[in-house]
């Protein structure tokens, strides 16, 4: 498998090459005015790596958008262009919040009581569209994206008639009782066993994907529509599948981003993970194994960007800019399809072979 | 038949309306479409223009048309030099061109396909009123009746394809393409449709034809070139040579057929298709009445030029299709209708003609494609989980046996050649010992080796006892296996025949192309 | 004295821009730097409104040499009251909400609080004031309104104190409630102000930040009146848009600037008290309305004098304003329904 | 106030035209992206920039007219650069729409930024707004005239764009390109038509049309630009659009049920409803009235 492995290798070399000279072409401009322009990319680029507990936070980070970029791998590996994620990360949270406050305690067991009941109401969001698209036809891309403020709107009221606290100053929860809370894992940061779930879950899909037959049959569905129709698969079914799982993972991320990090449930406003994990999908190019480095990296970016704004005193907007850049380089099929680069990596493993 | 060059500055009579000077191409994936072929066209007249499946015709006129760049050689217009690179090359040109697939749009009213890319413009609208004007015009002067204002895709296939024309016609047009314009026609629209050419060709416009049945080839043509391979096999006056002549040029030189011993089959059929009719939006897919039927052991080859139905009979029997009327039945079963997890589940496997979209997934790897579709096989599956060590070494057992030639069984499968990936294909099929073995176009464009391979597993599946419909275009393979031959064309069976000695391409070529076993 | 200078922090859980406290709060820094000079050394920081980031940049900032951090808002409040514990060495004060003291431990934060409800009493008694004194040109309606940013308690603690302060003078006043659901869409505030003004409304308030700017457009298009809130909302537009500036009779103020200022002129005595809540009303000048402006134009006499009543009554506890902290959603709904018009 | 009463008001008829207006545009400049088969899911990012681009520049030049054109020209920039992004560097469309929703919001944050010193909005801005319009006569005519006349220019503008994109779909060279190019791009090739040309083209108008709408919130709703102030119209649009069927004529008549039902939802708050569950119609009635019509069976109508 070495040859594969040398070609994935000259693959994410020529990723972050592109990468690397987005984030310069975006952040020189700014960099530029300031009297120490190397201090500003260094600031950028160091500083989440200056202690453990930045790296903490750069894990912290991670962990939601790991979960949201596995949730969007699943559900476009099945070929739906599905963007429930993104509310579903909102109800996920909302409902284990919901969970946590209304339901009797479970002692031990409550916080995975209440990430399941997150994971299960959260994964409405990306079935219902699912459903529309395969019973009606309807276009899930655009059912998906404004169910995503219905949603909103709904756990808005929810949160407002049935959870909040009148005695808090905003529109927020109760308290989140303690025993639903995840642990933390490093002190300092609110790195939790969140984040010990979300490489699980990464793990797991991929396990999923590439080690059973239906994550095989999931493949063949999403990839190969016409094959798996002359295979005879049940596409219906595993497309359905995977907008379940999707749901349920993006739920799963929603309540353990606001059981490890939130005292309440707090959120007015859809909390914008999903977008981040299209992104983590597509830079991961839809394999659960490259999510958590995915991840890890945009969360590098994030706290990267925190450090200009903090320290350097550069707007924290930039990082959007860094963000939406890379989103287009990295799916820009005339660098990464060119036929030099699919050349050179024809030729790496022509001459591999021949050894 | 002169060299197009030479002709053009020698020639003491009128230079040829077109004269192609060794051309040739080769497309970016590395297939050779053409090589130097070199012929002319004598304005004012009918030349057609005939070839095997991938022979180059479309190619070759895509290039007249400017849509494809030659590799090697040149386009001769009139007699002159002209570079088919340069914008709107054949609207300048004069040359319309009549597309083997429909290029109209179909939510675009007649009109509006005719004159769009060359609008009349009044005030920077589009002159309506001058456009519909122009469409009455062309369809009056060429006789081509249409209704200026239909939705072109709601509109019957022939007079879609008279909108075709009209397009083609609308700009000027001297030199009119029409490639495969038959294919979709019913014969009395076919009849129509050339008494319109002939007028054509009377109002001075010379017409290229392509088109693989060889009645139609002498009823309009005046000329014929014959494309085989990419290169030229010939080219001749239709009135100075006799069918066979041509059947033959088409062919290639008559080649030695080594058959198998055709099995004697008794008792019941395992497939038993009776009056079997099929609608379908395409009349490529339409079928009307048909009766099959194949015994376990038997290989019954269908014959018939592209388009013939072929691809209506195999969605029957794979279960992507439910037949109007008519009744299937498949080791006693009623199978109309059925879904294709059913037919997999009695035994049925497939090799599709169409590799990378039904017969793999490109993204995917050797090993995943290989093992697609054994759901619930104990040996590659434990629980849910698939086992990786022994799908690896079944794998690699398959690609061994098969002799597929790839880096690891971990590349991707559009690193494959067409051919490999073929051989793969046919590995997984074939290793579920098929009860019914649907083998569609199953060597198209691999080569020998391989192709002696895959029919070499063919017939011992068909020796295990299986019931194989062997759909080809490859007369070679199809004499080579079946016991049987049935030939379609426009959605019927033509004819049934014995696969005995005398059974020859020639014997094929007339039912083939509609010459004979009409009703 | 060769002392170094106090290093203060200023950190905005927000954006600067709001027109309102975080704005303010800046202004109260400017304002210690311009008394203390180069005694004092500051910084502001924004850290933006993704509750996520608190706690980080929260930590980052304990871990540097600043004096005295400051910081507002009740979301962050509990941010706060885990890092506090962590740095007990270091001095905090929290402006606009508490954290919780019977707990114990939370002997480096000083927190202010700002009783809103008496700023908007006051605006409750202007606008009923100003209906009644027929001072305000034009048909203006018969009746009051309010436009909440969301249906929250921050914000119903304005519209409590409002309702109470407009009953103060005219008992059965009438009153129209809507919220814009989101404090960032202005064209919606805009159209619910319509809404209220073709109701009949005369005077508005609105507490909805940007999104509540919205009705100052349409109280210039109406012709129609509003108070605004949190900043001088007149002189927010006295340059750039005159008419809209004429319409806004006042604001109703947190006048955090002076209350951190105050603060600090404690600290730096000596005087103040880490470790407690501090309540700020009129009577400390911490919250009040805008006195400038249109308000010299519009305010009678008996205006005058009855807001100095009311002011009076506050301070010496004879009226004590009511607050939507801790009241129930149904005797919210039945004090909306009390004065629906 | 009587539910029959917010009814027949003329006032309720001026709002919808209001809450119509920045979304009519919007959804047209998605349309005519669509019809080339080029999606424009950039839409909001495209509005929230032309309301910077528009007060900025008004306030620079004086001039609300300059700042409604730099409004235009800012939104055609982007959907300039979104063709570039797709057809020049192969990235996704989706993707590409969403990056620029992305940028946007940061970008205008810290254009605003640059520009004023302030985050949050430019009311220090003495920046123009688009004017009304007293339509002279039709003003004078009992009953109609008051409704009809003295909306914001950009209403009538809205109004306008709808018969004339309708005109352009149907009678121009361009329009009869851009329905070819989005159904079948290889079969317009091949008459010699460029595609991405008229894809570019396509994006370009549908940004223009934009930066019109979202100066629209910030030159005709309100004078100044606000931090997010187009909150969420882009995304409303797009369902519009969808629900339109691809027509112009269908996108103003699911924008007017979108507009209604908004309306409804800021009138009717005055009865004590929920005002959350009054903001999810807008996002529910697309939803269902799209699957209703999907589920009798999507058939674009040919023509406009
Ligand atoms: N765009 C393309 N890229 C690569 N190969 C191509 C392309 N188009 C055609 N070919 C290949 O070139 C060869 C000639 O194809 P062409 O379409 O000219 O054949 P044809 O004679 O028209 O066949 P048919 O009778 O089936 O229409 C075939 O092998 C075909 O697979
Ligand atoms: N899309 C592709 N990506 C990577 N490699 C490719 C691709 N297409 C073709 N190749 C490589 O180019 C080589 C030539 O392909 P081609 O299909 O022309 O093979 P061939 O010589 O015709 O073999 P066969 O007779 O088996 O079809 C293949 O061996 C394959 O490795
Ligand atoms: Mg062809
Ligand atoms: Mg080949």
């Amino acid at each position: 498998m070495n040859r594969a492995l040398l070609a994935g290798l000259v693959r994410l070399a020529i990723t972050l090459a592109v990468i690397a000279a987005v984030i310069l072409a975006v952040l020189i401009p700014f960099a530029l005015p300031h009297d120490q322009p190397g201090a500003v990319v260094a600031a950028f680029l160091l500083g989440p790596l200056s202690s453990v507990r930045h790296l903490g936070n750069v894990a912290e980070y991670a962990t939601p958008i790991a979960f949201t970029g596995l949730a969007a791998t699943v559900v476009f590996r099945s070929g739906l262009f599905n963007l429930g994620i993104e509310s579903g990360v909102f109800l996920g949270g909302l409902a284990a919040t919901a969970a946590a406050l209304l339901l009797p305690s479970f002692g031990p067991f409550t916080p995975l009581v209440a990430i399941i009941v997150g994971a299960v109401v959260g994964s409405i969001s990306c079935v219902i569209p699912g459903e529309l698209r395969l019973r009606w036809d309807a276009p899930e891309m655009v059912t998906s994206l404004v169910l995503n403020f219905a949603i909103l709107y709904a756990g808005v009221f929810f949160l407002n008639y049935y959870l909040r606290d009148p005695a808090a100053g905003s529109l927020m929860s109760y308290r989140i009782p303690a025993d639903a809370r995840l642990d933390r894992l490093l002190s300092g940061t609110r790195l939790n066993s969140g984040a010990i779930v979300a490489l699980a879950a990464c793990l797991t899909v991929g396990i999923w994907l590439y080690f059973t037959r239906s994550g095989l049959n999931l493949r063949i569905v999403g990839q190969g529509p016409a094959f798996a129709a002359h295979l005879g698969l049940p596409s219906r079914r595993i497309i359905m599948q995977a907008q379940l799982v999707g749901g349920l993972i993006a739920g799963m991320a929603g309540a353990i981003q606001v059981l490890g990090l939130y005292p309440r449930f707090s959120w007015t406003q859809l909390p914008g993970l999903g977008w981040t994990g299209i992104i983590i999908a597509i830079l991961a190019r839809e394999n659960p194994f490259y999510v958590v480095p995915a991840a890890l990296f945009l969360g590098y970016l994030q706290v990267g960007g925190d450090f200009l704004a903090r320290d350097i005193g550069i707007p924290s907007e930039v990082v959007g800019l860094v963000t939406a850049a890379i989103m287009l380089a990295v799916t820009a099929s005339a660098i990464f399809q060119h036929p030099a680069v699919l050349r050179l990596i024809r030729r790496i493993r022509r001459v591999e072979a021949a050894q | 038949m002169t060299d197009g060059r030479d002709d053009g500055e020698r020639a003491a009579g009128p230079a040829p309306a077109v004269a192609f000077d060794r051309i040739s191409k080769t497309y970016a994936n590395g297939t050779v479409a053409l090589r130097d072929v070199s012929f002319s066209v004598p304005a004012r007249t009918i030349h057609a223009i005939c070839g095997e499946n991938g022979a180059g015709k479309s190619t070759l006129m895509k290039i007249l048309f400017g849509l494809e760049e030659p590799t090697g050689g040149r386009i001769w217009l009139d007699g002159r030099p002209v570079s088919t690179a340069t914008r709107d090359f054949a609207g300048r040109h004069g040359i319309g061109m009549v597309h083997q697939h429909f290029s109209l749009i179909p939510t675009l009213s007649v009109t509006e396909n005719i004159i769009l890319g060359h609008e009349p413009g009044k005030g920077g609208l589009i002159d309506r009123a001058a456009a519909r004007a122009r469409v009455e015009m062309l369809s009056r002067r060429y006789g081509l009746a249409v209704d200026p204002d239909a939705v072109t895709g709601r509109l019957p296939v022939a007079a879609q394809q008279k909108v075709e024309i009209l397009k083609a016609l609308s700009r000027d047009t001297r030199i009119l393409i029409l490639d495969e314009p038959t294919a979709v026609l019913s014969p009395p629209e076919i009849n129509e449709l050339f008494s319109r050419l002939r007028d054509l060709s009377q109002h001075g416009i010379t017409i290229l034809f392509i088109s693989h049945k060889l009645n139609e080839v002498r009823s309009l043509a005046e000329t014929v070139t014959v494309l085989r391979a990419g290169q030229l096999a010939g080219a001749a006056r239709l009135a100075d040579v006799p069918d066979n002549m041509i059947m033959q040029m088409v062919m290639g030189r008559p080649v030695e057929i080594t058959r198998r011993q055709p099995r004697q089959v008794t008792g019941e059929p395992l497939l038993a298709m009776s009056d079997a009719s099929l609608a379908s939006r395409d009349p490529a897919d339409r079928l009307q009445s048909i009766d099959l039927v194949i015994h376990p052991g038997e290989i019954v080859g269908v014959a018939g030029v592209d388009g013939s139905g072929q691809r209506g009979l195999v969605s029957l029997v794979t279960g992507t299709a439910r037949p109007v009327s008519g009744s299937i039945r498949f080791d006693g079963e009623d199978m109309a209708g059925a879904s294709t997890a059913r037919w997999r589940a009695r035994g049925m496997a497939h090799l599709p003609s169409d590799r990378f979209t039904q017969g793999g997934v490109p993204a995917l790897t050797l090993t995943d494609n290989a093992i697609a579709g054994t759901d619930g096989d104990k040996r590659f599956q434990r629980g849910p989980f698939l086992r990786r060590g022994a799908i690896s070494r079944a794998v690699a057992a398959m690609v061994e046996d098969y002799s597929v030639r790839a880096l690891s069984i971990g590349e991707r499968l559009d690193s494959l050649s067409g051919g490999n990936v073929q051989k793969l294909i046919a590995a997984r099929e074939l290793a579920t010992e098929p009860r019914f073995l649907i083998a569609d176009q199953p060597t198209r464009g691999i080569d020998v080796a391989a192709a002696a391979f895959i029919h070499k597993r063919i017939v011992d599946a068909a020796e295990r006892g299986a019931a194989v419909l062997l759909v080809t275009a490859d007369l070679d393979e199809l004499l080579r296996l079946s016991d049987r031959v049935v030939v379609m064309f426009a959605g019927r069976i033509t004819a049934v025949l014995a696969n005995e000695a005398q059974l020859t391409p020639e014997r094929l070529g007339p039912f083939m192309l509609g010459l004979e076993g009409m009703p | 004295e060769a002392a170094a200078a106090d290093k203060i922090l200023l950190i905005i859980n927000g954006a600067l821009g709001d027109k309102s406290f975080f704005d303010s709060a800046n202004h109260g820094i400017e304002l210690i730097k311009a008394k203390y000079a180069d005694k004092v050394e500051t910084r502001v920081l924004e850290i933006g409104d993704d509750a996520t980031k608190w706690e980080p940049a929260l930590l980052d900032a304990s871990e540097q040499d600043w004096n005295l951090i400051i910081l507002g808002t009740y979301s962050i409040s509990e941010t706060l009251a885990e890092v506090a514990r962590q740095y007990p060495d270091k001095k905090y004060i929290l402006f606009d909400a508490s954290v919780p003291y019977a707990d114990g431990g939370y002997d480096n934060v000083y927190s202010i609080s700002y009783k809103q409800n008496e700023g908007s009493y006051l605006g409750g008694v202007y606008n009923a004031e100003l209906l009644k004194s027929g001072k305000l040109e034009g048909d203006i309606g018969t009746s009051l309104g309010f436009l909440g940013g969301m249906d929250i308690p921050v914000i119903n603690d304005f519209l409590v104190g409002y309702i109470a302060g407009a009953k103060f003078v005219s008992p059965d006043i009438k009153i129209a409630v809507s919220y814009v659901g989101s404090f960032s869409d202005a064209a919606k505030g805009k159209e619910l102000g319509l809404a209220q003004y073709r109701a009949g409304v005369g005077i508005g308030f609105t507490a909805a930040s940007q999104a509540g700017l919205g009705q100052l457009s349409a109280a210039k298009e109406t012709g129609k009146y509003v108070l605004g809130v949190d900043s001088d909302q007149e002189a927010i537009f006295a340059e750039s848009d005159p008419a809209i500036a004429s319409q806004v009779v006042s604001s109703v103020l947190k006048n955090v600037d002076v209350s951190l200022l105050q603060a600090y002129d404690k600290y730096v005595a000596g005087e103040l008290k880490f470790g407690s809540e501090e309540s700020l009303g009129l009577a400390e000048g911490a919250v009040g309305l805008v006195e400038s402006g249109n308000y010299q134009q519009l305010a009678t006499p008996e205006l005058l004098a009855a807001i100095k009543t009311a002011k009076e009554k506050i301070a010496s506890g004879e009226i004590k304003v009511p607050s939507a902290f801790g009241m129930s959603s149904d005797d919210l709904n039945a004090l909306r329904n009390s004065v629906k018009p | 106030m009587t539910g029959l009463a917010i009814i027949t008001d003329p006032a309720t008829f001026a709002t919808v035209l209001r809450v119509m207006t920045p979304l009519l545009i919007a959804a047209l400049g998605i349309l005519i992206s669509d019809r080339a088969g080029v999606f424009n899911l950039g839409m909001e990012g495209m509005m929230l920039t032309g309301a910077l681009a528009g007060v900025l520049v008004s306030a620079w030049t004086g001039s609300a007219w300059l700042g409604l054109s730099a409004a235009i020209v800012a939104g055609g920039l982007i959907g300039a650069l979104m063709a570039f992004a797709v057809n020049g560097l192969g990235a996704n469309l989706i993707i590409a729409g969403i990056a620029v929703n992305l940028a946007a919001s940061s970008g205008t944050t810290l254009g605003l930024f640059f520009a004023t010193g302030d985050k949050g909005m430019s009311g220090a801005l003495r920046s123009g707004v688009m004017p009304s319009l007293d339509l002279p006569f039709v003003r004078d005519i009992p009953g109609i005239g008051p409704l009809v006349s003295g909306h914001n220019v950009l209403t009538y503008g809205a109004l306008l764009a709808v018969p004339l994109i309708s005109l352009m779909m149907a009678r121009t060279a361009f329009g009869l390109r851009i329905r070819a190019v989005g159904v079948d791009p290889k079969a317009a090739a091949t008459v010699g038509i460029s595609v991405k040309l008229i894809q570019l083209q396509a994006l370009v108008l549908s940004g223009m049309l934009g930066g019109m709408a979202g100066a629209y919130l910030s030159m005709g709703y309100v004078s100044w630009f606000a931090q997010d102030m187009t909150a969420g119209r882009g995304f409303i649009a797009i369902a519009i659009e969808v629900m339109g069927m691809g027509t112009a004529w269908g996108t103003l008549a699911a924008t007017i049920v979108i507009a209604i039902a908004e309306t409804l939802a800021i009138t009717m708050q005055t009865f004590g409803l929920p005002n959350e569950l009054m903001q999810m119609i807008p996002y529910v009635v697309p939803i269902v009235i799209l699957t209703i019509w999907t589920a009798r069976g999507r058939a674009r109508p040919a023509g406009r």
